[in-house]
């Protein structure tokens, strides 16, 4: 039981994290402090991802470069590199093969949670732009960001409706 | 393994920084406080990612969660409060509740979960490996990250722009880029 | 149809699945661009109707061909994105491309009422992203790629609530609650789909299905189900997941209102048959389970008390968004029948409910163009104010409460034989029930409509008014639709059946 | 004496720098880590820090907003557009070999990573810039004993 939780630490401070951030959404009654808890329980999501891909041992996913064509390291000459169409095609068709047996060598963490956790990132702090627009407006209509007194506010204004 | 890890000990240490960090912002009732410490804990996240090998995403976590977010919440706590009001106790205790469920679902499936760091999981045995080996024949580039991004999972990346293009139309909706007047609006 | 069919140009057809997306994303942009509103419309209007054509001929083909896939990047799954159209998705692009082409039509004059004009054009892009997004999340094979689409159709959904702000300062609060609930619901799903992944290290949903029978005992999948489908069940309004709809629903903009209330709580409950039946399979233990514990017993629940909500409310709006709460539980029953006649019941009341609920908010939305009216008492005597949209109103209303002679008579008849075959008679008193409070809180509003005295214009006459064509249009399409189906009903059934027979087909090659 | 001229001098010095790094970042996604995302936001940044030293309205005519919802929506149209563009030279959707004949080494594919990286920094860039105009032209003044 102790070693099966050890080898597997980093999913309980993970869930733990998770949980920490969908305690401040639902508990506060402050609509910027539950953005802050929506972006702590996203995040620590993305930790779940991206410890899921780890490889014990592992690098990052990036290749040794492999191909001549490409080893320019300024930045101006790589990006023309790119679009450029190489001369020396059969040498980079050997170093292709070299580097294909390099790759075999090293041990590389996985990339695909990685692509996925880029893209949730940024799906997330475009919710949280949209989320943080909302609350300004809601300030500047009702003079409030609490959850209790905008029901109240509402509540009154309801009452002065059914009154008149 | 006989050796013995000393990036663990690294690990370690981030993950109780997060924990205390975390824990933290609950608690407090200050919002800059709250919202500071909200960067921070992106930024340890970013560190984590990049003992876990995740280099793009820790450069997007540290420039996103841990820049752009934390300069949009304070600039909306600037025009809102600066204080929050102590949670209640009925909603303290619905929190719990929830949180108590969810947490009792993660933790049950815990014990089926792959090793950390385990080369032969599913998920690290798959896809995921072969993008390692194909990426060289099929696009040519070292960072498999952006292979995958931008090519292999192209559409998702699509989606992205528009899911960022929808933020800035809402933005430009709701607060106006010439915010004026009090109500935004373009013209 | 197969004649508007085989107008398209066969690169079109080809390359459909993907084009009926990009369209209305790429216009989206377009339209941003736009000098003013009325432009914005006409882009909008020309992307929905070539979306509505390629929906038709993808409807087509897959009558024909079975399933259709599609590599996004020409890279095959598990490497790439694939999308896959099949008899049950192909149901939802019948009703997003419908709804959605109605829907514009209709917001022209709704629009230009409720949205300040310098914001219109942004507005209109605004809702192409959202449709977009419904159609992405519709067709995509790809369990990640969905929950993109997913978060693309509710962001701009959150800002098209917001705007509502104009006209009732509640949108504000409502889109606000819509955004916290609905991004727990789809980080709920993103952690589902994270646990799928590391049990199954595929993210195509036809891979994950071939390899999670295996895996039966995995206490990782058993968790995922249950984040699945809490998360989808937010997004779909699942009682008692649904706070976020009624005032959602009852502050939006008119159009607004009436586009999501007939498409995104549809493809949320796709998303659900989807999961349930394909990616997991109807046999595993825990899904068997969900099927009478969850979705029946929550479906009968939902659909009781949220109608019992619904009479007690004031706002005419507010009042059918509980209804449409209620109606999500007769989908959720049958769903939770377990069987293909169930699901096929539960198929045709989303379509159905489509037809009347749009021509109901449709025609709320011509009351207040009018006369600016949001309450049941402001109502009264609209009958003889505005006859042409009440009568279209009364149609639909019936067919809510599920009266003969309209379409709704035969989702409740369905949902009915279906539950009756599994031994659930208090399914069906519960339907009986159900249906006798929809008369009550319907009866409520067309006593106001018909019966009470109309409003006197400054003369002492009665005050007459007329909605503009544009709005009148779609919504007695829609209000004849209700009709034409009760006595051609076979077009539908045979589209539900198919759609049941492909959930339980399975999404495996 | 202006209290603000180191902060003035140094961001001159700074911004430039903040830029090249931007798109560094940007071009050279496919060899490291980065990409139009990151450049998008790190060459906001260097706009935004331009704003906060100079002013919004400064800041405005060198980035005007009409330009900023503009490039927004040009960002989704190059990126659906190099979609587009492989649909019409045959292949499927974002099928980037179909660019370029050159098979062996794959241009096709650069090509297609650079348009549509590209088409993410646009928008990315406009957007982040959108947010700021909207959030920060409504800043109230905050008298600097507060901090």
């Amino acid at each position: 039981m102790i070693e099966l939780l050890a080898e597997r630490f980093n999913y309980i401070i993970v869930i733990i994290l998770m949980m920490t951030g969908l305690y401040a959404v639902v508990a506060t009654g402050n609509l910027v402090k539950r953005l802050v808890g929506l972006s702590l329980f996203q995040t620590s999501v993305f930790l779940l991802y991206i410890t899921i891909g780890k490889v014990s041992g592992g690098q990052p996913p990036i290749l040794p470069e492999y191909s001549e064509s490409y080893g320019g390291s300024n930045a101006g000459e790589t990006a023309m590199a790119a679009a450029s169409p190489a001369a020396e095609a059969a040498e980079g068709a050997v170093s292709q093969g070299e580097a294909l047996q390099n790759t075999a060598e090293a041990i590389y963490s996985n990339p695909l949670p990685h692509v996925l956790i880029l893209t949730a990132i940024v799906v997330g702090v475009a919710t949280l732009a949209v989320g943080l627009a909302l609350v300004v407006r809601i300030r500047e209509t009702y003079g409030t960001i609490e959850d209790e007194a905008l029901n109240q506010a509402d509540y009154a204004a309801e009452n002065a409706r059914r009154s008149a | 393994m006989t050796e013995f890890d000393w990036t663990q000990l690294l690990d370690y240490a981030l993950m109780g920084m997060l924990l205390a960090v975390g824990i933290a912002i609950v608690r407090l009732r200050n919002l800059f406080a709250a919202v500071m410490l909200a960067g921070v804990y992106s930024l340890i996240s970013a560190a984590w990612f990049v003992t876990l090998d995740a280099v793009d995403v820790a450069f997007t976590e540290a420039a996103v969660g841990a820049g752009i977010s934390t300069v949009l919440m304070l600039a909306a706590m600037l025009l809102t409060a600066r204080e929050a009001e102590p949670v209640k106790a009925i909603r303290h205790w619905a929190a719990l509740i929830v949180v108590s469920v969810a947490g009792a679902a993660l933790f049950y499936a815990v014990g089926d979960m792959p090793v950390y760091g385990d080369p032969n999981s599913p998920a690290n045995a798959y896809v995921g490996m072969d993008y390692i080996t194909s990426t060289p024949n099929d696009i040519a580039i070292p960072n498999v990250v952006t292979a995958v991004l931008a090519s292999y999972r192209g559409f998702d990346t699509f989606g992205e722009v528009v899911v960022i293009f929808a933020a800035g139309l809402g933005v430009m909706l709701l607060l106006g880029l010439n915010p004026g007047k009090k109500t935004g609006g373009e013209e | 149809m197969e004649f508007l069919a085989s107008l398209m140009p066969l690169p079109l057809a080809v390359h459909a699945p993907a084009i009926i997306v990009v369209t209305p994303l790429l216009m989206a942009a377009i339209a941003a661009l736009m000098p003013n509103g009325r432009l914005g419309w006409v882009v909008t209007l020309v992307s929905t109707v070539f979306t509505g054509l390629l929906a038709l001929s993808l409807i087509v083909d897959v009558q024909s061909a079975g399933v259709i896939f599609y590599a996004m990047g020409g890279w095959a799954p598990p490497a790439g994105i694939e999308f896959r159209i099949d008899a049950l998705n192909a149901v939802l692009l019948l009703v997003i491309a419908a709804l959605g082409l109605l829907s514009v039509i209709y917001a022209l004059p709704s629009v230009a009422d409720e949205i300040a004009e310098g914001r219109q054009a942004l507005f209109y892009s605004a809702f192409l992203v959202c449709f977009a997004g419904l159609v992405g999340v519709a067709i995509t094979g790809d369990a990640f790629n969905m929950f993109v689409f997913l978060e693309i159709s509710s962001i701009s959904t959150y800002v098209m609530v917001g705007m509502g702000a104009d006209k009732d300062r509640r949108a504000l609060t409502a889109a606000y609650n819509y955004l916290v609930l609905g991004t727990i619901g789809a980080t709920f799903f993103v952690i589902g789909v994270g646990f799928l992944y590391m049990a199954t290290g595929t993210l195509n949903m036809a891979g994950m299905a071939s390899r999670l029978p295996d895996l039966s005992d995995s206490r990782v999948v058993q968790a995922a189900f249950a984040f699945i489908i809490v998360g989808l069940g937010l997004k779909a309004a699942m009682f008692p997941l649904h706070l976020w709809l009624p005032n959602a629903y009852a502050y939006a903009p008119n159009f607004v209102t009436s586009f999501l209330a007939t498409t995104a709580t549809k493809v949320a409950f796709y998303t659900l048959v989807r999961f349930l039946f394909d990616v997991f399979w109807p046999e595993a233990p825990f899904v068997a389970i969900s099927f009478f514990w969850v979705f029946a017993i929550l479906g009968i629940i939902g659909m009781v008390v949220a109608s019992v909500q619904a009479v007690f409310q004031d706002d005419a709006r507010r009042l059918l968004a509980f209804s449409s709460v209620a109606q999500v539980g007769y989908m959720m029953l049958g769903l939770g029948i377990g069987t293909a006649a169930g699901v096929s019941a539960g198929m045709l009341h989303l379509v159905n409910h489509a037809m009347m609920k749009g021509a109901l908010f449709m025609a709320l939305g011509a009351f207040a163009v009018r006369f600016g009216i949001r309450r049941i008492s402001d109502l009264n005597g609209f009958g003889q104010t505005m006859p042409l949209t009440s009568a279209a109103f009364t149609i639909a209303g019936l067919s809510l409460i599920g009266v003969p002679m309209t379409v709704g008579f035969w989702s409740k008849w369905y949902l009915g034989v279906a539950a009756l075959e599994n031994g659930w008679w208090w399914a069906v008193a519960a339907l009986i029930l159900s249906s006798l409070i929809a008369l009550a809180y319907i009866g409520r509003m067309l006593a106001a409509i018909w019966m009470a005295e109309p409003p006197h214009d400054k003369t002492g006459g009665i005050a007459h008014a007329r909605a503009p064509w544009l709005m009148l249009g779609p919504l007695w399409v829609l209000a004849i639709a209700n009709i034409w189906f009760f006595f051609q009903p076979d077009f539908l059934i045979s589209l539900t059946n198919a759609a049941a027979e492909a959930a339980f087909s399975g999404v495996t090659r | 004496m202006n209290p603000h001229l180191v902060l003035r001098v140094v961001s001159k010095l700074l911004i430039p720098l903040i830029v090249v790094f931007g798109l560094y970042v940007h071009f050279h996604g496919d060899y490291s880590p980065g990409g139009g995302f990151q450049a998008g936001v790190i060459v906001a940044a260097a706009v935004i820090l331009y704003a906060l030293i100079f002013g919004i309205e400064n800041a405005k005519q060198a980035v005007p907003t009409g330009f900023v919802r503009f490039m927004a929506a040009f960002g989704v149209l190059l990126y659906g557009g190099t979609g587009v563009a492989t649909l019409i030279l045959g292949g499927n959707f974002l099928d980037y070999d179909v660019l370029h004949p050159d098979q062996a080494h794959h241009t096709g594919q650069h090509i297609g990573i650079l348009l549509v990286e590209l088409g993410v920094l646009f928008t990315v860039f406009s957007v982040m810039m959108a947010i700021f105009y909207a959030f920060a032209g409504r800043a109230p003044d905050i008298p600097e004993g507060e901090w």
